[in-house]
């Protein structure tokens, strides 16, 4: 027997929402367990800054590369003056 | 006899210039909410230019190359012809995109709060329900609309550009052009749509929920975790494998710290060149002939609930959330479940900003947010699997 | 007999190898133009190697792929033959490398002063007058040009490489590589080619003329510049529609400030990669068969007299100009209509400051310049459209 | 009646120059116009510096940041020497 | 009867099933390999993430495209497919590869001291002993290699990987996968393999021979260097012009200063872009079938084999130049004439350094690290002529 | 008569490394003469530096450019500082 239009949509949304939550689910479960293993078998790899938002999605890294600059030469003018100051 | 037939022609012919000159209308409209309002320019400004040049009468920008009897080129194919086949219908280019996002995606907030990837599981319930409207649609023949139709267009409620051109490219090429339009420009529009939404599914009180600081994360954890995904996907969602896997690709080359130079190039030459080659091709798609139907309409209107129920769900499961848990989350990031990163998890920080002026909710809302890029490719995987074929 | 077959096949051989061996002289030339010359490098460069590539003998860079009778690969083609094949023969490469240099030009000065575009439109007259010139060399049985042929050939004088080769590709592909070759040179040789012309026609007084200094254009002149050019390019002259759309795009994409990652790329990476192919691809069309021949004797002499006569066509109409007009124009910037972006211009600027050290015209030159670009690509959507069929 | 190579290459200098003229005529019209509506209805919208030639066609985009970047640690430079010499 | 076919069908699958979970782990291997340890990553990331892909099963990354009766495209194919096919069947990926290393690669050190070319030469004999090596594999039936398959292979000990996958792709496609896999990861091992060997064959006294300062060289010089060896190439050995002649434009292009914006491009953007995929192309080929074969564990000895003779027959010969020569080698540097560049020039310099700390080899051993690239490209011309056909 | 597997070995040994070290020889004889023909008519061609491992495979050009940059900003800083301490 045929199954109708809206049969066959229900049964997508039936089976699509739950293999999103069970694939999910299990994302989650996996991710802790591995945050813990790693958390436990390697604490020390620690990146000096958390997660900033200006590497997400449309931030481009050559922004990121001139801020650097830019930070740098405000660090050495910085130094500079330090030093001459003394 | 002869008279009539070619009045008929003319009739035709104008109808179809007239047709023509409402989609370089539309062409206009789409560079001027790309260069104007600002709407998602990288993929709109592309857009809109190919629906120009493919509406161009006697251009031939579609046109297939012809050859002759001993397969020599007789006449060489238009330039949107050879994006749209070897880029878009072959899949590669929105694989490509992804591979890119997934270089330009930093997890550390999901990793720091994993359960939120469950606000990005429930912003999906947008795109079924979608498929039920649809559907509905089709079954009282109001618009008609194959279950494959349905499927491609509950995906915009993805909020997510090469999920859905993919999606679309696959299960119903004639819609594409409809919907990675209607796609890009809800993601777009999310700061209009969402907030009224937002605001009357939670109460102040909830809105002012202040979170925990994120923990900082390792980079161990970073690398393994695209790693992580791509097993579970190789393991259990076979179908999701391409969007997925590319996006791990991208994302294990930002994070793995050996090879900056690729992951580089991923993030910028890249990901720009196929930028603007998928945007013209998908314009290409946006012709009188494919895009001037009552489907369009259909589609129009099924996106943008698409989004709204989208938003509404990650919203109710943040509340849904706190009722059993004692971390509690503010139920605005929610909302970022639908994806459109990262504008939506802006639009959670800011409606949280007019509660609360010392809530800081941006970090915490791109946890959903990049999950929902991950729940809307697994919910791709599902339908090429079981509508696909 | 078999010894007299195996003799002409030796001196048919040793012919051929006579002709490859001129053809790698002739590679030579090229690399030694551009390395210790500056003749066009990044194109010259290019196409040198490509021709001396193409003529190693049996190293088969040209070779087409064979396949079996199952469709497999059974021996893949040469890496020519594949750009040639897919980059320039469909038009794409020299597509965009135009769309590339629609994001590199700056029509500010022609806004600023638009009427300079008539100089753009007068220098075409060299294309023009060049068919003429190619049809009487056929018409009285000197060379065997059709008009197809001479179309491709008067093309050169448009000044400008991609145009050039768009237009061969389709007209004349057998003369490819001499038109590309003698359009390229002729472009590196405008400051020995322009300046007697531009003397003879002009008088002292004229050269001295100071122009008034350009206004500031705004930055919404800058974005609807594009747009206009590419809707009347829609509306009256769509076979001109791929080069002068993939233009616009590019100059859209630069002005419109909204997708800067794009237009960079564009300037950039992506016109470098495809400049690299582009070359390839025109020299491998530099084999002793198609250009070892008195034709191409014909197109580099045709060649020159299409930069000659463009150029005095551009002064004249200055001068023309001159005659209804208040505001005069120096009639040195006329040559700068030829385009050769921005090498005529610069001529113009050297002129005027031998004859008025005070007067900087190359701003002014350069609307003429960008006028001359367009107007051939004008004029190639014209021969196109009359001679493609 | 066939026509000779002549005549078509006659005809296509005649109907090419006139169709490049018309073109190129209607262009001058219609950016004229576009550029007094500009003006008329957008008039603040002035760049700060009027067109240059670095940015023509040639001209790296690499190369500006290059230079804007030096201008900005000269100026950072000066800038520093200003204040220091107060 | 049917419950048995059924059996052997389950079985079958369990056991294709049991090869792809073992191709999993090679490529969570290869990418332990590539991140943690440092193994070439900007190879060996893509090319083990490839194989992952590859060997999820009912991904169909590697599916070919199906069209209907009419050539429309019914079904495409999986996106590795489509690299495969397009950019390693037909030899443009490596090719370009090889470009962009020549516009990387530094002929200076060669040419101050030009008969280190004989160190590059004489360790190729690590390439043709192990074409022996697989002939008696083949001859006294332990694995089945034919004549093309042990020149395949022996291209491993050349230690440069475009010209070994360029090679593979043509002589042995089935063994690709192993053959590109073998040769990235003993490049990666040199510091491992080759310092046993380059102590067992040297004294104390020889290992501690000052070598003079180099000369300069001219800028013209290192323009004629890749002109000079294009046209040694176009005349005495066509079948090695398609590498080395991409190799020469490269350099040329770097070496020029007339293109910088081409070998910019060239060095990064593309390089990178082709790199990725040229990873993920070879990764395709590590599927359960191809890979899991005796032939593989063969190919992976025989490749062992071919870097230690090489590294022998490179520090041999050093000891044989000084024989005959006043200006002594250090004969260490003679291991870096395997190629494998920059890592065995840099072995040379740290074993150098051991034995005089105050030796600084590095330099020195650039000349023969880059004449092995020269002189493996060379031994894949002869291969190719030679067994091609 | 066919030849076998090990005769074609063995041939392509000798006809190979035969090719190799033939070519390189040549390559060697050339590349000398190119070298002094080049010393004898263009002496005054030389680049201010000797050959350096930085550029060579591998290294990234993006990477020489930075260096250059901050070699340019501490050339810039110390001229100051000398131009301040007269
Ligand atoms: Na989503
Ligand atoms: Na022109
Ligand atoms: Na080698």
């Amino acid at each position: 027997m045929e199954q109708t239009l809206l049969q066959q949509g229900l049964q997508l949304m039936l089976f699509g929402m739950g293999t999103v939550f069970i694939f999910l689910v299990v994302l989650i479960a996996c991710t802790t367990l591995m945050s813990r293993a790693v958390l436990r078998f390697a604490p020390a790899d620690f990146p000096p800054v958390v997660t900033s938002n200006a590497t997400a999605q449309g931030g481009s890294a050559q922004k990121a590369d001139r801020t650097r600059l830019i930070v740098a030469i405000t660090a050495a003018l910085h130094q500079h003056r330090a030093r001459r100051d003394k | 006899m002869e008279a009539l037939l070619g009045l008929w022609a003319d009739s035709g012919i104008s109808q179809l210039q007239a047709g023509q000159a409402f989609m370089l209308a539309i062409g206009l409209l789409l560079l001027y909410l790309a260069i104007k309002r600002g709407f998602e320019p990288l993929l709109l400004l592309p857009i809109g230019f190919g629906t120009i040049l493919v509406n161009i009468p006697g251009a031939d920008f579609n046109a297939a190359p012809i050859y002759d009897a001993l397969g020599h080129l007789a006449s060489p194919g238009g330039i949107l012809y050879y994006i749209y086949h070897t880029g878009i219908e072959t899949g590669i280019f929105p694989l490509i995109i992804f591979m890119g996002v997934g270089a330009l995606t930093d997890f550390g907030p999901l990793l720091a709060n994993p359960k939120t990837l469950l606000l990005g599981a429930a912003a999906q319930f947008g795109i079924f329900f979608t498929v039920i409207g649809a559907v509905l649609l089709g079954t009282f023949n109001i618009i008609d609309f194959s279950i494959a139709d349905a499927a491609a267009i509950g995906i915009i409620g993805g909020a997510d550009g090469p999920t859905a051109i993919f999606v679309a490219s696959k299960l119903a090429p004639d819609l594409l052009g409809a919907i990675a339009v209607a796609a890009y420009s809800y993601m777009a529009m999310v700061p209009i749509i969402q907030p009224p939404i937002m605001r009357a599914l939670t109460t102040e009180a909830e809105r002012k929920i202040e979170m925990q600081q994120l923990r900082p994360v390792a980079r161990a954890e970073r690398v393994f975790f695209p790693l992580l995904l791509l097993l579970l996907v190789a393991l259990f969602l076979p179908s999701a494998a391409p969007l997925l896997g590319m996006f791990c690709l991208g994302n294990l080359m930002r994070e793995s710290g050996v090879v900056d130079r690729l992951a580089d190039t991923t993030q910028n030459a890249l990901i720009n060149i196929v930028t603007i080659f998928l945007g013209l091709g998908v314009g290409s798609k946006l012709n009188a002939e494919q895009f001037l139907e009552v489907k369009t309409l259909g589609i129009l209107l099924l996106g943008i609930v698409a989004f709204a129920i989208g938003t509404a769900s990650g919203v109710l499961m943040a509340k849904l959330m706190n009722k059993f848990s004692t971390h509690k989350v503010n139920p605005l990031i929610g909302a970022a479940g639908v994806s459109a990163v990262p504008m939506a998890a802006r639009v959670a920080n800011k409606v949280g900003l007019e509660a609360n002026p010392h809530n800081f909710l941006l970090m915490h809302a791109m946890g959903p947010n990049v999950a929902g890029v991950l729940g809307s490719a697994v919910a791709a995987g599902v339908m090429l699997s079981v509508v696909g074929n």
